[in-house]
């Protein structure tokens, strides 16, 4: 569970600074996936290195578990934007780096062979990140944080650069490991249509500095052959609208 | 680089080097530059039985210091850069003393250290650590805040972080101030071996200048330089060896 | 200024500068004399004392040609001729180097010596003088223990602080240490054999015979002007610019100069044997292949 | 860093040096060492009448020398980091020359540049431009190659190239550079001002030497510390300045 | 006009070397839009090196108005998939890199002013790559392609850190800018729906090693509303059965 209160977020520059978010407030009750949405530079990496405890310095109450935000003490799993891999460690080093730090371990057991299978990264365990394309790197991310079994995954536009069916693939296992492990999850995303898809609930931010539109209950969430139901064009029209008004 | 064109490229630098000197010795003709001919054949003639012993004592005394200098600067450099605060007070200390001329503790050190090899230790990695500390600590400080992200989101304790990305991130350089600190301490020789030795090639090169004997001096110059030469390939294949995730 | 290269001989020969290197030492007080009380000028020559404070410093830029002259000894010549340059002693000079033993060594005299470890600087006029004084109270080299320091002020240290046992030092740094308690056990004044010595390049004698001879003159103005005044009058002066140790100035003791001489035959060829049993050298150096006799006369 | 931490910082560094050396001085008792405040008090009583020449004298010779060094220095690492051909050509060459004691030339710098002024700025020269050249050069060569996509595409020329990508990438590590050829120039002031001039630090603490008068030599290098601690303070005054977008 | 026979590249590793695309044949007429959708690590982004000039290294023959590709005499532009922004020139600088590189030019003019305003990025002027957010950073890269008024558009998931309505108002933009140009782009998505609504014709390319399955025509480019016709979803649906054969 992720108790958010009053969350204040600025960048401090040379002799000025930057309001990512104001006075954000919302839970994230423990199991529950929420999909965040907003428009470009409105602030929803900066909501997520509050969560991972990347940025520490912020106003506002913050608690994972009732608890303040501690990496050490938590196991969170985190998708960068821009990947985060390691450049001078392969493809394998980094995917087990999340376990290395965690539990001193650095051999991937079953599950985490069954994850890269799955992402269709087996075969590039001895590559240097440098030698990837864009995609194969985002892959590897997300096969580090879904390897490290996290109790809260932070998934910052996952899987922005996969291409449509690979995409559509991805989601099936997020959603699948989800189900079995019961994560609570932040899943950033620029895709109405993702956000319908994978979230129990959508949260619509305003353009920076961010500050939360609405928080909107996901009928479609579970539902079977979501594209094809009513329901689905009503609520991807609401968001946009939500959207849109906030500009 | 292919190893091969690496070796070709070191004939050319060499040739250079060769060709460079005899111009010089031709046109001046004066004992002061013996032609390259010369001080190769007085190698030839003294290596084996005069010249083997100091090189050796050197080497040994090169691979001691830059050991240490390493052992200690690289640590301590990589502290600096990481804590700030650290940072703040070292800083000041290694500026206030670095530039201090070290020949000049030279007395102070032998008179705490004694005259023998401790003491010639001690002044190489005086001499060198300095290099070591500010490349070790310039290094840390030049990594992108964003390259620690992901290691802090997953709660890695500072050893990690070391491990993960402040050594590995840093190694070219810590190599580039490994090379620094060989060529230096390759070329302090001639202080640090004035003393209390009467082997090694500072000891050589020095005792055949006084001696005015300028093909010894050559030939121990020829053979200090073709001894820091190795050394640097060693760096060098290390880098290539280590670094090849650039 | 910088002035490039040896060939740069000046056009007008009157014109010419004589350039003379000296170092730290007793032996160059004349030549400091001459130049203050304008003895070179008054000999009508142009002289340019340059100050070392290393022999190396100062036999580089003699090889080199930025010097004609040097106040060096007879080991260092010898060298010069044979690494191919040729360097002519006019004559010797006077200088005292003493051999001492720290103050807590327990040295009393040359006998204690074997076993203990002094200090000098091999393969050169601190090696031979240490050879002859060892020789002369019936020790052999191989008796001690020689440890190589260079610079002299770091060897004075190492013998007050007892890291060595006992080493031999030239004026005035020898006058220090005494005073800080070391112990005079020989000194080449006792045992006058000294090999300091005046040398020229060959090119300078052959060139400018004439100003050499008005160095010569003014030199030996020098040593007079040394001989009658009391040492106070010029002290300060000579230790300010030859970079003396200014506590030294009551226990200065200067040698007793003499007009230029040529140098005795027997140290030479003493220490072309010294050089040669040390395989220092190749070749056989006779008298008059190192020293210029005519300039004197 | 707030320039304030940064003076507080400095402050305590140099308080822990003073600390130290007392602290030595007082265990040792010997002339060779003497205390802080005796030579604090020196500095003040002949700093003006006596020293500030010679710091002049210094500072001018070493500005030259970093100068010239690094205006040759920086752009042929530069050249040899990006272009690998003549890295192959000339790191041979710069492999051989470094470890060359650079005091060992001195007979042929004397030859060709006599004992004026020039020598003393060759000889700085000669002895810190090798660690600015390899510098620069591992700098160039640890660019990631990526980083010059975005030029290629828009076919720039070469000196685009240096322009746009090589000279700020590396900036950081010229400054790195700087800081060691300020540290290394200040302390060989020591062999290079010992003849020819009666100016300069190096050739006040080495007459304060020879004159066994320790109270000199220390004041002398009290002084080059805190001359050098000045120069490393401009350059990261630099480095803030210039490195602002890391 | 861009012209490839045969193309194939490899990259070379320490032992080995990794076929990217093999035996590629296309041909793009002036003026028009190319879309390229194909799969994670098919080898869209080496493509584009190879027409940009980064990759020098190729079999077969790649020609931009009949001759061969040399960004110095072809003005070029292109959006990298990690945007390829210098990270010690702000948003500014970055903005004229390519004016400033091809004319000497480092002021901007009417257009690029408006094109800055339209992105959304005229507020950042002074700000580094590392103060802005993944999509400012992309609009950066956007706004240095357009301003460049190149003849050849390469651009590389140009789109994919906006979120939906953004990247609705860019995919206006650029079919704007085009218009007005007409300027000779290949265009890699991994959106169906941005292939179509692009491309007058879209480039469907296998998995690795990369070749072309199919050049499929595109009759919903320029048609109004095309979500809302027939047409769109047959499209759809044969595109991703080209793909989904193709694996
Ligand atoms: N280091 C920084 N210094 C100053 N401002 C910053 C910094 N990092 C981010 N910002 C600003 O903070 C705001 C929020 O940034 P953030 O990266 O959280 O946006 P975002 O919602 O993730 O955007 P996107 O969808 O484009 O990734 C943006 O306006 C950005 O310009
Ligand atoms: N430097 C390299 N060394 C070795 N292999 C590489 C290198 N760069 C790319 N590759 C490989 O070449 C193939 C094509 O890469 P490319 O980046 O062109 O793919 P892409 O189609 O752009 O993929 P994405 O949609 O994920 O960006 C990939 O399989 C990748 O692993
Ligand atoms: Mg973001
Ligand atoms: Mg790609």
């Amino acid at each position: 569970m992720i108790e958010i209160k009053d969350l204040t977020v600025k960048y401090l520059r040379q002799d000025d600074f930057v309001l990512a978010l104001e006075r954000i407030n919302i839970e994230i009750p423990a199991g529950q996936i929420y999909t965040f949405i907003g428009p470009s530079g409105c602030g929803k990496s900066t909501l997520l290195y509050v969560l991972s405890g990347i940025i520490k310095d912020y106003t506002g109450r913050v608690l994972i578990n009732s608890q303040p935000v501690d990496p050490k003490k938590q196991r969170i799993g985190m998708i960068m934007q821009n990947y985060g891999l390691m450049p001078w460690r392969n493809v394998y080093q980094n995917v087990v780096l999340g376990t290395k730090i965690k539990d001193g371990q650095r051999r991937l057991d079953e599950y985490g062979q069954y994850i890269l299978e799955q992402l269709g990264i087996d075969h590039l365990l001895d590559r240097y990140p440098k030698e990837l394309s864009g995609g194969q790197q985002q892959r590897v991310a997300i096969a580090r944080s879904f390897i490290l079994k996290p109790d809260l995954l932070l998934m910052d536009e996952p899987f922005s650069a996969l291409d449509a069916i690979s995409r559509e693939e991805m989601q099936e296992l997020f959603l699948d490991t989800w189900k079995q492990h019961n994560v609570t999850t932040a899943f950033i995303t620029h895709s109405v249509d993702e956000a319908l898809y994978l979230g129990s609930k959508i949260v619509v931010l305003s353009p920076a500095p961010g500050t939360i539109l609405e928080v909107i209950d996901n009928p479609c969430f579970k539902m079977e052959d979501m594209r094809l139901q009513d329901d689905y064009y009503d609520m991807s029209a609401r968001i946009r609208k939500v959207l849109d008004k906030g500009r | 680089m292919s190893s091969n064109g690496k070796w070709q490229g070191a004939l050319y630098g060499f040739g250079l080097v060769i060709i460079l000197w005899q111009a010089v010795a031709w046109l001046l003709k004066i004992p002061i530059i013996p032609t390259p001919g010369a001080v190769f054949v007085n190698i030839a003639d003294i290596f084996a039985n005069q010249m083997q012993v100091h090189v050796v004592s050197s080497l040994g005394r090169i691979l001691k210091g830059i050991f240490i200098a390493i052992g200690l600067g690289v640590p301590l450099g990589f502290l600096m850069g990481y804590f700030e605060k650290l940072d703040k007070i070292f800083s000041p200390l290694v500026y206030f003393t670095y530039p201090i001329p070290k020949i000049a503790l030279l007395p102070i050190v032998m008179l705490l250290f004694g005259l023998g090899e401790a003491s010639k230790l001690i002044m190489i990695v005086l001499i060198v650590i300095f290099q070591i500390i500010i490349t070790s600590r310039d290094a840390v400080k030049n990594i992108p805040a964003q390259v620690f992200r992901s290691l802090q989101s997953l709660g890695a304790g500072r050893w990690q972080m070391f491990r993960e990305i402040i050594i590995p991130a840093s190694l070219a350089e810590v190599l580039t101030a490994t090379r620094l600190a060989l060529g230096t301490a390759v070329s302090v020789l001639f202080f640090t071996e004035t003393f209390g030795t009467e082997y090694g090639m500072g000891y050589f090169i020095m005792d055949a200048w006084m001696r005015v004997n300028y093909l010894d001096m050559y030939a121990g110059i020829v053979v200090l330089s073709f001894m820091g030469f190795c050394l640097f390939i060693v760096v060098d294949i290390a880098e290539k060896y280590y670094c090849s995730w650039r | 200024g910088c002035s490039s290269g040896q060939n740069d001989a000046a056009p007008d020969k009157n014109e010419k500068t004589i350039r003379i290197g000296v170092m730290p030492d007793v032996e160059s007080i004349p030549f400091i004399i001459a130049d203050k009380n304008g003895y070179f000028a008054q000999e009508g020559v142009k002289v340019k004392i340059e100050h070392f404070k290393s022999a190396q410093d100062r036999d580089s830029a003699l090889q080199t040609g930025e010097l004609d002259g040097v106040v060096t000894d007879v080991l260092a010549v010898v060298f010069a001729n044979e690494g191919g340059f040729n360097l002519k002693m006019i004559s010797s000079n006077d200088g005292n180097i003493e051999l001492m033993a720290g103050k807590e060594s327990g040295i009393m005299s040359m006998q204690d010596l074997p076993g203990k470890s002094i200090g000098l600087s091999t393969n050169t006029i601190m090696e031979y003088t240490t050879d002859q004084m060892l020789a002369a109270a019936g020790l052999k080299p191989e008796d001690i223990n020689k440890i190589a320091i260079a610079p002299l002020p770091t060897r004075m240290e190492m013998l007050q602080g007892g890291k060595i046992d006992a080493g031999i030092l030239p004026e005035p740094l020898a006058g220090l240490a005494v005073k800080n308690g070391a112990k005079v056990l020989q000194s080449t004044d006792r045992m006058a054999n000294k090999a300091g010595a005046i040398a020229f390049t060959q090119k300078s004698l052959k060139e400018s015979p004439q100003e050499v001879k008005a160095v010569i003159r003014a030199y030996n103005q020098a040593v007079d002007y040394l001989d009658k005044e009391p040492l106070d009058s010029f002290s300060d002066y000579v230790i300010k610019t030859q970079g003396f140790p200014p506590v030294i100035k009551d226990s200065l003791q200067l040698p007793q100069y003499r007009k230029m001489a040529l140098p005795d035959e027997n140290i030479v060829a003493d220490v072309v044997e010294w050089m040669r049993t040390k395989n220092l050298i190749k070749g056989n150096y006779e008298y008059a292949d190192l020293v210029d006799k005519n300039i004197l006369r």
